[in-house]
Order: C-alpha cells, then structure tokens, then sequence
C-alpha cells in the first residue's frame, strides 16, 4: 500500500496545473512560465520519487509489491457499477519507474529548455504545451485501464501535433506536424478498435480486471481469434505512436519542431509508450494460464516488425546528413530494438507458460532495460545535437565540423551518449541491447525465425555504431565548414547534459546494485536481466558478438569520416552503390507513395464524392425542384385557359343572362307577390294533379 | 255541429279576398290590413280543426299565430313609416328598393 | 413552481413579442433578447442542476421517478405536466422533460443566448432578428417538451417559420434559394411524418384503453411510451403490431432523416449553412438538427421498439454512410462554413449509428453525441462567422498564417477542431467512443461486427480533413491582405469562453450528463441489449 | 224539425265576415277600412266561440279587435297629413 495515495494524483496534477497557469497568465511570467513549468516538474518528480521508493521498500528486491488502483470518479456511469468506465491510477513497479523516469527527463529537458529556448517568441505557449504534455505521458504510464491509456496517449498525440507545429510560419513544420497526426491517429485508430473489443469481451478495461477475467473467459467469449487479434490492435497503437514500420514516416519530419521537442517527445518518452502499451498488452500475451493458448502468431508479428523495423531504419539513418534525422531514425531502430525483445521474450514466457514451466521474463526486463537506457542517452543525443545547433545555427552536418574544441563539453557528453547508443561497454546501451540480441536467439531454438531476426539485430548492432560515429566524426572532428562563430552553450543547458551523460555511464550498471532489472519491472517472476554475471557462456558469447560488431562499426566510421582513409564517395560512385544511396536518402520512397496516396486516392476521393455530392444529389434535389416548377408551369397554363376558361365562361353567360332576368325586376313588392302566388298554384296543382294521377294509377291497376 | 266543409269555404273565401287585397291594391297599410284577414283565413282552420278533432294543440298554433299577427302588424307599421319618412310615400308602386 | 415547463416556453414568447414591439432601438431590442434569453437560460439551469443531481434541485424540487398516472411503470427522471381530457378528439397539452430533453433544452437556450450575444453588432432589423431567436428558442423548447403528437408536430411545424426568415432576410448573397430549399425539405419530411402521427392516432384506442382505461383515440405521447415499455417488459399483451409499426416508423423516420440530416436527404444542409447568418447557423446545426435526433429516441426507440428491433438496419447503413461520405466531402471542400456544415452531417451519422446498435451504451452515445455536437458545431460556426467578419473571407485558399494575426481565434479554432474530431479528454470523444463500442458489441450484428472498421474510417478522414484545414488556415507566413485582421472581439471572446469551457469541462466529467442520460436509457428502454 | 241554430249563427256571421274583409279590402277611405278590419276580428271572434274555443276568442278579442286596428289608425295616421282624407294616387274613393 502507498502511503499518502492521493499523493499519486498530484504527480499528474502538478504539470496540470503547470499547463493551465501558464496557459492563462504565461504572457505575464518571467521567462514565459518556464519557472513554473520546471518547478511543477520537479514537484511531479520528487513524489514519483516517493511513490517508487514505497514500491521498492514494499516489493523488496525479487519480493512482490502488489499493483494498487487508486480509484477516482467514474467517467461513463452504468446501472450495474462494475461496468462504469471510471479514472483510476495503478501503481505496480513498471508505473512507478516510468513515473520516475518521465518525471526525471522531463524535469532536465525542462531546464535545458530554459536556456535552449530564452530567445524563442510565443515561450507560454512552448512551455504550456510541454506541460499539458508531461500530463499526458505520466497519466498514460499511469493509467489503469486501456481507455485511461488511451486518452492521455491522445493527449500527447496533440500535444506533439502542436510542438511540431511550433514554429507555425515554417510550411515543412505545418506539414509535419500534419504528417504526423495524421500517421499516428491510423494505430490510434486501432488501439481504438482494440478498446473496443477489449470492452465487449471483457466488459472491463482495468489490467487487473482483465487478467483475472482471462482464463475464465477462454475460448468461450475470448475466442483464439480475437486473443491473437486483440493484442495485434493494441500492437498497431504502438507501431503508430512508436513509429514502426510501416507508420514510421512520420518521425523523421518531426524533428521540424525545437530540438528539446525532439529530445523530450520524440525521443525519450512519447514515442516509448508504444513499448509500454505492448508491454501492458503481455497480459493477453502470456495469459499466465496453462488454459489458455497463447496467441503466437500475434508474438511472431511483433516481433518480425520489431526486427525488419530496426535494420530499416539503421540503414537510412547511414545517409541522412541532418543531425537530427539520423538520431530520429535512429530512435525508430532502437525503440524496433524493444518490440524484437518484448516480441522474443513473450514467446519463450508464452512457451513456457503453455509448457507449464517456471516464466522466464528475461525479454520483457531486457526491452523495458533497453527503454529505460534509451531513455537517457537518447535524450542526451538530442539534447546534445541542440546545443550543437544552437551554436552553429544549423541541422546539416556537412557545415559542421571540428567542433570539439569550441565545445568541448557538448563534444564529450555527445561522446559518452554515442558509445552508449552504439552499446560499447560499460556505457548503458551495452547491456539492454546485448540482452535482447541473447534473448532473440535464445527465443531462435523454439522458432528459427527468431535467428533470422537476431542477425538483422546483429547487422543493426554494427549499422548503429557506424552511423552513430559517422555523426559524432562529422560534427566534432575534422575542419569547421560553416560561417558561424560557435561558443559553447550556457551552463543552465550543459549541467542537464552532463547529468545526462552521467545517467548513462550509471544506468546500464544499476541493474547490478538491484540484482537484474527484471527486479524493477517485474512482470510475474523475477528473473533477473542480469547483465554478464552468472549468465550462461554462450550469452556473453554472444553480447561479445553484438559489442564486436559495433566495434567494427565505429572503425569503419573513423575510418571513414575521421581519417577519410576509406572515402565514401568510392562506395557511391559504382552504379550499384549510387542506387542503394538513393533508395536511402529517398527512404526507400515510401514517404512519396504515402503523399501519391493522399493526393491522389484519398484527396481524389474526395473531389470525387464532393463532385458526386454537388452534381449528382444537389443535382437530382434541383431536378426535382425544376420538374416541380416545369408542372407547375404546366398546371398554371391549364388552370388558367381550361378550369379558369371554364369558370369564366359560366360567369359570362351567367351575367349575360342575369342581364336579361333583370328586366323582369320591377322592384315592386306586388309584381313578386303575384309571381308567389302563381307559385303556390302551381305547387297545389301539381300535388293535385299527382295524386290524381296515382290514383288513377292504381285504379288502372285494380 | 257546423260542418267541416262550411268552414272550410268562409276560409277559403277570406283568404281569396284578403290575396286580392294584397295583389290588387296600392296602399302599404291596406296590405297590411289584407294579410290580416289572410292570417285570420288560416287561423281559422287552426281553431275549427281542433274543435273536430278534439286536440287542443291547434288552440294553440292559434294563440302563436294569434301573436305573430299582432307583432308582424307593428314590424309592418314601423317600416311603412319608416318608408314614408325617408320617402314621403307609402304607395307599393313607388318603392322600388328591390330593383337592383 | 410546478408551471416550470410551461414558462419556459412561455417567456421566450413574451419576450419575442417585447423585443419586437418595445425595442424601439437596436440597442432596446438587443438588451430585451438578451435579458429574456438570460432569465430562460437561467430557468433551465436549475431544472438541468435538478436532473444532474436530484439533490441540488432548487425552486422546483426533485424530478419525480414515476408519472402520477401510470403506478408500476419504470420511467426515469421525469418533471410532467398534463392537462388532458378537454378534448373531444384526444389533444392534450402535455409537457414533460425526462433525461434525454433537458439536455437538449438546456444547451436550446444556452446557444441561443450565446448567438444573441455573438450578434451584439446585428444592424439589420435588429427587432424582427432579435424577436425570430426568441421565437425560435420558444419553438425548440417546445419540441421538445412536447409529450403529446400534435403539440410535437405544431412546435416542429413553428420551428421551420423563423428559420426560414433568419435564412431568407440576414443571409448570403443566394439566401433565397437556400432558405426555400430548406422549406421545401423539412416541409417535404413534416408531411411525411404526419402522416404517421394520422397512423398513430386512428390505432390509438388500445392503448389507450391498456394504459389509462380510457377507450378513445388519444395523441397522448405517454400512453405510447408506457405501453411500448410495458409491452416489452411483457406486462401489456397487446400493443400496435408490427406490422403496423413498420410503416409508421418508416414515415417518422424520414421525417427525421430529413432533420438530422443524413446522406440522401442532406444537401439543404449545406447550402442553408452557407447562406445562414452566423446565430442562424449556430441554433441550426446546434439545435435543429437535434430534432431530428431527438425524434428518432423519442418516437422511432420510445413507441414503436418492435419496429425498430427489425429496421435498425437501415439506421446502421444511413448512419455509417452519413459518417464515411461526409468526412471523405468536408476534405474537398474551399469553403469553411460549407466544410463544418459537412462535418455535421458527418457527426449525425454516429447518433443514426448509436441508435442502430440497440445497445444501452451505444444509444446514450448517441444521445450524448447530439449534446456534445450542439457544443462543438456552435462554437465551429462562430469561428467561421469570426473568421469571415475580421478577414471578409472563409476561403480556405485565401487565408494562411493566422496564428500569427489571430492568436486567440487560432487558439479556438484549435480547439473546435480537435474536439470535433473527437480527441480524447475534449467532450466529442466520449459520445463517439459510446457509439463504437455499442456498434461494435451490438447483439444484431453477430459475426459482421467486423465491420465496424468501416465507419473507423471516418475517424482518420475527419482527422485528416481538420488537420490539414488547420495546416493552411493557422501555418505559413501571413499574406498582406490579411496583416490587418482583428482578432476576436470583445462580445465574441464571452460566447467562446463559455463554450470552449463546456467542451473541457464535459471532456473531463462526462458523468454530469451521461448520469441523466443512462438513467433515461436504462429506464426507457429495458429491451436493449449489450452491456 | 230540428233548427240547428248553430249553423244559422255560423251563416250568418260568415256572411257579416265575407261582407266586412270585402269592404276591408275594396275601400278608399283608410280609417274605414280600419274599422271594418275591426268588424270582421270581432266577428271571427264570434265563430270561434262557435267552434268552443272561448280562450281564443278572448285573446283575439283583446289582442285583434283591441290594439290591431288602433294600430293601424295610428299608422295611417302618422302617413297622412289629414286622417280622414283619402289622398292615394289611386285616383280618390
């Protein structure tokens, strides 16, 4: 139990209010709300803190914490209660940590934003939108249902729609910030059916709920079809938001927004919580029960997309020549790191489940590992490449340069953020993503598909760190090839770097203080991903492996771009060569088929159906208006010369003839009486005379 | 007991007598006068009627008629001097209201 | 006060009559309007807060749970008042508000204080145009008030009259044919829809008689709810067959088709939108349309549910090709007020699609979906009255950069936008989130539930159209022409407020009107299935 | 043989009622004319009693021979200057 509950509220609640302060009053705050943005953040972060240190005094280390809703209102009200959809935050290990570590970035690259963006225009609106968007991210790993989940992770969605969007006079800023939306709101789309399904399966949201409910369901209402479809639809929330093939277009673009958007969004959070919607949708992966078939089809999937993604979007990081694209295919390859992982890990947890063994959760610790190092140095990449940008007022990294020694702190930290990136050891990147690799091919003797995606792994393990020091080589090494006079960045920018940088010197070793990290997010046993120690031979045969690869990796890339004794144009220059460098920089056009496909299919669609619309339907209404008024013009001629001939025709002769009886009034009273009287004798002669006649009538008939 | 047939001809007699009155003469007020006796021609069945029959109900229509007469007189009255303020005559042939 | 219902659809009378005979200037008559529409606005507050929670009613006391005439009936929430009897051939004047009216009502006089007051600057015949929202605000109320047929049909009848004259003498430059094409369709839906009310009338009498013991024909909307409701919670044998409620239900449904609008009756919409003054456009789509909804819970799901069980087919299609179709035209189109007019009919779709479900959660989505589109669609249709004031254009093409020029309108627009295309945390999201799962766990579809992809996809259309709306209109450098455009001014900025208010403050609780809503539902009609 | 006197009286006052509407009818003289008009009530009057209708002849009595003729006295009256006259175009008596 945590101590204090409604403490947990005021984590979200702090950045809330941030967002709404500075939303009103930011035009008359010091530094645009800045102040207050990062003092709400550290408000969130100390209780994060609070929360996660109760769950580790109360879990112990391999010991359990058991995961506590905190229960709010309910949201859509229901005659029979258990079915309201209400608010309600979980606290289990994963949520606690996540608290932490998205409080923790956030709260440094809200500092760093401080110096990052002191001469930017319309700073209220920046830092009202990064904090409307820590809410977000700390509400969706807090979430304790998938609709919760769902609200606040559309919640970020605007807001990184917005922050892309930041500088609005740029048409490339408008134009992704639309991509992106528009990209993401497809899985979103989907997550969506997924809640839904969830719903009328389940008819609960809540995790817990739903995992209890699980076995008992299966296969009557939970059939096997909509178990493998369920976790696939929450799966295509995650590909959208975390940028996998086939939604990953739009993350590249997005680095139109101010880097520290870059850093914080797009690097460090948002676009993790894909990974931990997956995460959470283990539930419906390794369903615990030996009753229940695991859906291993919907594990391969993940997985496969994982794998495919992670080589994809390595190789088109190699070619980019903007600072920050490369880092932004680079997060799509590491966060595709963490799908293959959580993929490879649900099928040996499933396997062992279906087997009746003991659950070894070593994938599911080392992608979550994976992310929560990525987090750091990913972070510190960007933020990095900021402070680069900063100086030097550029992206392009062919006017760049020789900048270690203007920068020597930027160059250093960078240094520390690359080797990581590129899983050099001791530096955080080499545990997790050696892990993962081990675990893809542990997974590989249950299903062979798994070695054909740890050697797409390994081939990205070398990519990586060829790509990641052609960055560092090209930026700080060599001559300077622009114009500026580049200065180091101010030290309210540098100290988040450096305690960044320190972050991912430490992270990956304190796995070993907790005895595997396994311990942190425990998902139902606690099996350690404990990193070099006590492991098999053939594990650190192959992280031995995966570092080599990355080795040769950062040699080919000083050779390269640090000596230029291999020069690249040698590559480009045969025919072969210049077709792969093409296809790559035009990213292997997929980019174009989504803008024909719009244009052409969707936006033709659309002419046509508004065609359709106005010719067509408006086109029959008026038809039929103008057929009416046709009639009516008909029946207004037949009117007039038939009916009104007819009816004038009657008048006339009626006053013609009236004309002429008016001679026979004389007016006199008299002269009427006389015509009463012959009346009356008419009548009586009549009714004589007929009754004359009946009877001699009848007497004819006698 | 008078026979019905008696009767019957001194109506028929006053009523001959009071249409040629009204046909025949000029006089609005002498009109009048002639649809008094043709009132009377008809009341009179009423009366003798019920003495043959025995039912009281045509004393009554007379006592109604009786009535109708003597308001129809007044009404008559007042329009012929009505007539005869705005026209200075009563003579039938010199109204000619009704000619349109 | 016991005559809340009758004087709520009292003062808005006087007070058109007032404004149009008393306000002698244009500055009278505006003060006159927003006076009676602030004293209305006020009354149905407090009959809202009554319903929101029966404990907060003050002045009028708690809404009653069970009608006085019919004991053991289970009808929800409920303020009534009847004079009946008087009438030789079975009109009654019965006005009564339940779970799915008041929130209609409510947001009836709140748009129409808000157009009031968004009109602040109105020269034109200031008397006719304040007095017309008055009526139109006493005619609204009125339907939906109304519990007795013909009541219902002469304040639907009355509602077409001072619309037609707000379209046909403030609008656009082709009012004329607008304001006539709106005649013409809703008159066309009107006939047909009497004539279901004919239909009702003359099989009235057993019902009638199984309801209140009194053999005669009867108008009276209640006799129909409680007997449909006893009938299918099986404690009336015998109630309008199927047969015959087939029929009627078609003909009220094109009425209210007609109304809402959905796809092939829908293009006087458009085209009554554009010509429509900005306060005739906000009260059109944010009210009128309702009626049409309204109508279809009312009547079609109220009294004739046998039909319904057997029709919601069509209902599912209309409403699914509404959503589709419309998203797929707003993407195409130059014009704003055209492109939000389409979004409407758009957004229409999902109540025809909750309705269709026969689920409890998919029918208070679309029932939550008509309030929630009210919200929205008035607040879309001021910005494009803002827009075209400040600019003089609501060319799409022609306007660029406003974030720069109009911060606050752009703010707004940001909002509107994303709330009509339904984000979560904004009001908009939950109805249409409803609407889904009830589509999609409804008991008729069976194995078909797949396709409820179908109508998704509507969601990612409606998103692309107002996204990419928003790239051209809000990015990008400021054109010349339009350096000198005005923001929001002062009278605008307090409609907006209210309203972008309501939208954040229903995004986060929607419980204050879903409690009303499924208390209705879950009472009205016990026959849904689904969760 | 039996008289029957009751058909004597109804002869007779037939006869005085033929002769007086005749006179009523065919005089010149107006204010004449009134006075037979009174005459022939009175006398039907008297057949009335004939047929036993006493409260008849009562009322025709009263309402007839009483104010009908006055009536018309006063209305020839007030339509000529001179009552007894006779001033008709019809050319005099």
């Amino acid at each position: 139990m945590i101590a204090y509950e409604w403490v947990v509220w005021l984590i979200l609640l702090f950045p809330l209010a941030a967002f709404v302060l500075i939303g009103v009053l930011g035009r008359y705050l010091p530094e645009g709300g800045g102040h207050v943005a990062v003092g709400a953040m550290a408000g969130s972060f100390v209780l994060s803190l609070y929360v996660f240190i109760q769950v580790l005094q109360q879990g112990g280390l391999g010991g359990a914490f058991t995961p506590q809703t905190i229960e709010g209102f309910v949201w859509i009200p229901s005659l029979l209660p258990e079915n309201s959809i209400k608010i309600s935050l979980l606290i289990d290990n994963l949520s606690a940590l996540m608290l932490v570590l998205v409080s923790f970035l956030c709260l440094l690259i809200f500092i760093y934003s401080l110096g990052y963006m002191h001469e930017e225009e319309g700073k209220p609106r920046y830092y009202a939108e990064v904090s409307l968007f820590a809410t977000g991210m700390l509400g969706t790993v807090s979430a304790d249902n998938f609709l919760q989940l769902l609200i606040f992770w559309e919640i970020m969605g605007l807001c990184s729609y917005l922050l892309i969007g930041f500088w609005d006079r740029k048409p490339e800023a408008a134009a992704a910030a639309k991509k992106a939306f528009l990209v993401t709101r497809i899985g979103d789309v989907l997550f969506l059916v997924g809640v839904l399904v969830i719903w009328n399966v389940f008819a609960t949201l809540s995790f817990g709920e739903i995992q209890r409910k699980m076995a008992s369901l299966y296969p009557g209402t939970l059939t096997p079809q909509l178990l493998t479809l369920i976790p696939l639809l929450l799966f295509g929330g995650a590909v959208g938001k975390s940028a996998q093939f086939p939604l990953h277009a739009w993350l590249p673009d997005a680095m139109e927004g101010p880097t520290t958007v870059s850093a914080l969004i797009h690097a460090a959070t948002m676009v993790k919580a894909g990974v931990y919607l997956t995460a959470r949708a283990f539930i419906f992966l390794v369903p615990l029960s030996s009753a229940v078939e695991p859906p291993f089809t919907a594990i391969l999937v993940i997985a496969a997309i994982g794998g495919f993604t992670t080589l994809f979007a390595a190789t088109m990081a190699v070619v980019n020549f903007d600072i920050k694209r490369v880092l932004a295919f680079s997060t799509i390859s590491q966060l595709a790191y963490m799908f293959l992982g959580l993929g490879a890990g649900a099928y040996i947890m499933a396997t062992d489940v279906s087997r009746g063994e003991a659950v070894d959760s070593a994938g599911y610790s080392a992608a979550l590992y994976h992310l929560f190092n990525h987090a750091f140095f990913k972070a510190l990449l960007f933020l990095g490449a900021g402070s680069v940008i900063h100086a030097v007022n550029t992206n392009d990294m062919r006017e760049m340069g020789g900048l270690s020694k203007p920068l020597p702190v930027t160059s250093k930290v960078m240094l520390f953020g690359a080797l990581a990136l590129a899983g050099i050891v001791p530096f955080s990147g080499f545990f997790s993503k050696g892990e993962i690799l081990s675990v893809t091919f542990d997974a590989g003797s249950l299903n062979s598909g798994f070695y054909l995606l740890w050697a797409l792994g390994v081939g990205t393990a070398f990519l990586t760190a060829f790509y990641t020091f052609r960055l560092w080589f090209m930026t700080f090494r060599g001559e300077y090839r622009g114009h500026q006079h580049p200065h180091e960045s101010p030290p309210v920018m540098t100290v988040p770097l450096m305690i960044l940088a320190g972050f991912t010197l430490v992270s990956g070793l304190l796995a070993y203080p907790m005895q595997g990290f396994g311990n942190l997010v425990f998902f139902q046993r606690p099996e350690a991903a404990f990193p070099l120690l006590g492991v098999p031979f053939q594990h650190l045969l192959l992280e031995g492996v995966s570092m080599g690869v990355a080795v040769l990796g950062l040699a080919l890339a000083w050779a390269v771009y640090a000596t230029k004794r291999v020069p690249a144009e040698r590559f480009t220059a045969s025919r072969g060569g210049a077709f792969i460098h093409r296809m790559l920089t035009k990213r292997y056009w997929i980019d174009d088929a989504y803008d024909a496909f719009g244009r052409t299919v969707v936006y033709g669609t659309a002419r046509a159906l508004d065609w359709f619309d106005r010719r067509v339907i408006d086109g029959i209404v008026n038809g039929v208006g103008r057929a009416g008024v046709v009639v009516a013009t008909g029946t207004d001629r037949f009117d007039r010369q038939v009916v009104d001939g007819a009816v004038n025709a009657i008048s006339l002769e009626t006053v013609r003839t009236s004309l002429r009886l008016r001679q026979r009034q004389t007016g006199q009273v008299q002269s009427y009486a006389w015509v009463v009287v012959l009346g009356i004798v008419v009548v009586i002669a009549l009714m004589f005379g007929l009754s004359f006649l009946q009877r001699w009538w009848s007497g004819l008939g006698r | 007991m008078i026979p019905l047939q008696y009767e019957l001809l001194l109506s028929a007699m006053l009523l001959c007598i009071g249409l040629y009155g009204v046909l025949a003469r000029r006089n609005g007020i002498i009109v009048l006068m002639s649809i008094e006796i043709i009132l009377n021609a008809s009341i009179l069945n009423f009366v003798a009627f019920s003495s043959y029959s025995g039912d009281a109900s045509g004393q009554v229509f007379a006592l109604l008629g009786i009535a109708v007469a003597a308001a129809e007189a007044a009404v008559g009255l007042a329009v012929f001097l009505g007539i005869y303020q705005t026209h200075g005559t009563i003579e039938l042939d010199k109204i000619r209201f009704l000619k349109w | 006060m016991t005559y809340i219902l009758s004087l709520l659809i009292l003062i808005p009378l006087v007070g058109a009559v007032v404004a149009w005979f008393v306000g002698t200037s244009q500055r009278l008559a505006k003060l006159i309007a927003l006076g009676v529409s602030l004293i209305e606005t006020t009354l149905a507050t407090l009959l809202l807060v009554g319903f929101i929670n029966p404990g907060w009613a003050v002045f009028f006391g708690a809404p009653t749970t069970t009608p006085p005439p019919t004991p053991g009936a289970y009808v929800p929430l409920y303020y009534m008042e009847r004079y009946s009897g008087w009438s030789q051939f079975g009109f009654n004047y019965i006005v009564g508000v339940d779970g799915l009216s008041v929130p209609l009502i409510w947001l009836t006089t709140l748009l129409t204080t808000l157009a009031i007051v968004f009109h602040w600057d109105e020269e034109n015949r200031p008397r006719a145009f304040f007095g017309l929202f008055l009526f139109l605000e006493m005619t609204l109320v009125g339907v939906f008030m109304s519990l007795d047929l013909l009541l219902f049909a002469v304040f639907w009848e009355l509602v077409i009259i001072p619309m037609f004259f707000l379209i046909g003498i403030w609008g656009g430059p082709n009012r004329r044919y607008a304001a006539l094409k709106f005649l013409i369709f809703t008159q066309t839906g009107f006939v047909i829809m009497l004539l279901s009310i004919f239909a009702l009338y003359f099989n009235s009498a057993g019902v009638n008689a199984a309801v209140y013991g009194t053999n005669a024909n009867t108008l009276d909307m209640t006799a129909f709810l409680h007997g449909a409701l006893r009938h299918e919670t099986g404690t009336l044998a015998t109630y309008l067959t199927v047969g015959l409620q087939i029929p009627i239900f078609a003909a009220f449904l094109v009425g209210f088709l007609v109304k809402l609008p959905s796809f092939p009756f829908h293009t006087w919409l458009p085209d009554a939108h554009v010509e429509a003054p900005t306060g005739g456009s906000v009260l059109l789509a944010g009210v009128l349309l309702k009626m049409g909804g309204y109508g279809i819970f009312r009547i079609n799901l109220g009294i004739l549910p046998d039909a319904t069980k057997n029709l919601w087919w069509v209902l599912a299609v209309l409403g699914t090709v509404s959503m589709v179709y419309a998203a797929f035209v707003c993407l195409a189109q130059v014009d704003l007020k055209r492109l939000i007019a389409y979004s409407s009919i758009g957004h229409m779709g999902f109540v025809l699609l909750g309705a269709s479900s026969l689920t409890v959660i998919g029918v208070q989505g679309g029932i939550f979906q008509l309030f929630n589109h009210g919200i929205i669609t008035a607040i879309l249709f001021m910005l494009a009255g803002s827009v075209k004031h400040a600019t003089g254009t609501r060319d799409i093409p022609e306007l660029q950069g406003l974030a720069k020029v109009m911060p606050q309108f752009s703010f707004v627009l940001a909002i509107g936008f994303f709330a009509s295309l339904g984000l979560p945390g904004l009001n908009s999201f939950w109805s249409e989130f409803m609407v889904f799962v009830g589509a999609y766990g409804s008991p008729n579809l069976g194995e078909m539930r797949r396709l409820i992809i179908i109508p998704l996809i509507s969601i990612v259309v409606t998103a692309a159209y107002y996204v990419y709306t928003m790239q051209r209109i809000l990015f990008g450098e400021v054109p010349e022409k339009l350096g000198h455009s005005h923001d929001l001014l002062p009278w605008e900025r307090v409609s907006y407020v209210v309203l972008v208010a309501l939208v954040f403050l229903v995004g986060f609780l929607p419980f204050l009107f879903l409690g009303m809503i499924n208390t209705y539902t879950a009472g009205s009609f016990p026959w849904l299935g689904g969760l | 043989m039996d008289v029957d006197w009751e058909l004597i009286a109804f002869l007779v006052l037939g006869a005085f009622e033929v002769i007086g509407s005749i006179l009523v009818v065919t005089n010149k003289r107006m204010v004449r004319a009134a006075f037979w008009l009174a005459m022939t009530l009175v006398t039907i009057g008297a057949i009335y009693l004939l047929f036993l209708s006493e409260f008849v002849f009562l009322i025709q009595v009263i309402v007839y021979a009483g104010a009908v003729p006055v009536l018309f006295v006063f209305g020839i009256m007030l339509t000529r200057r001179t009552i007894m006259d006779e001033a008709g175009p019809e050319g005099g008596p």
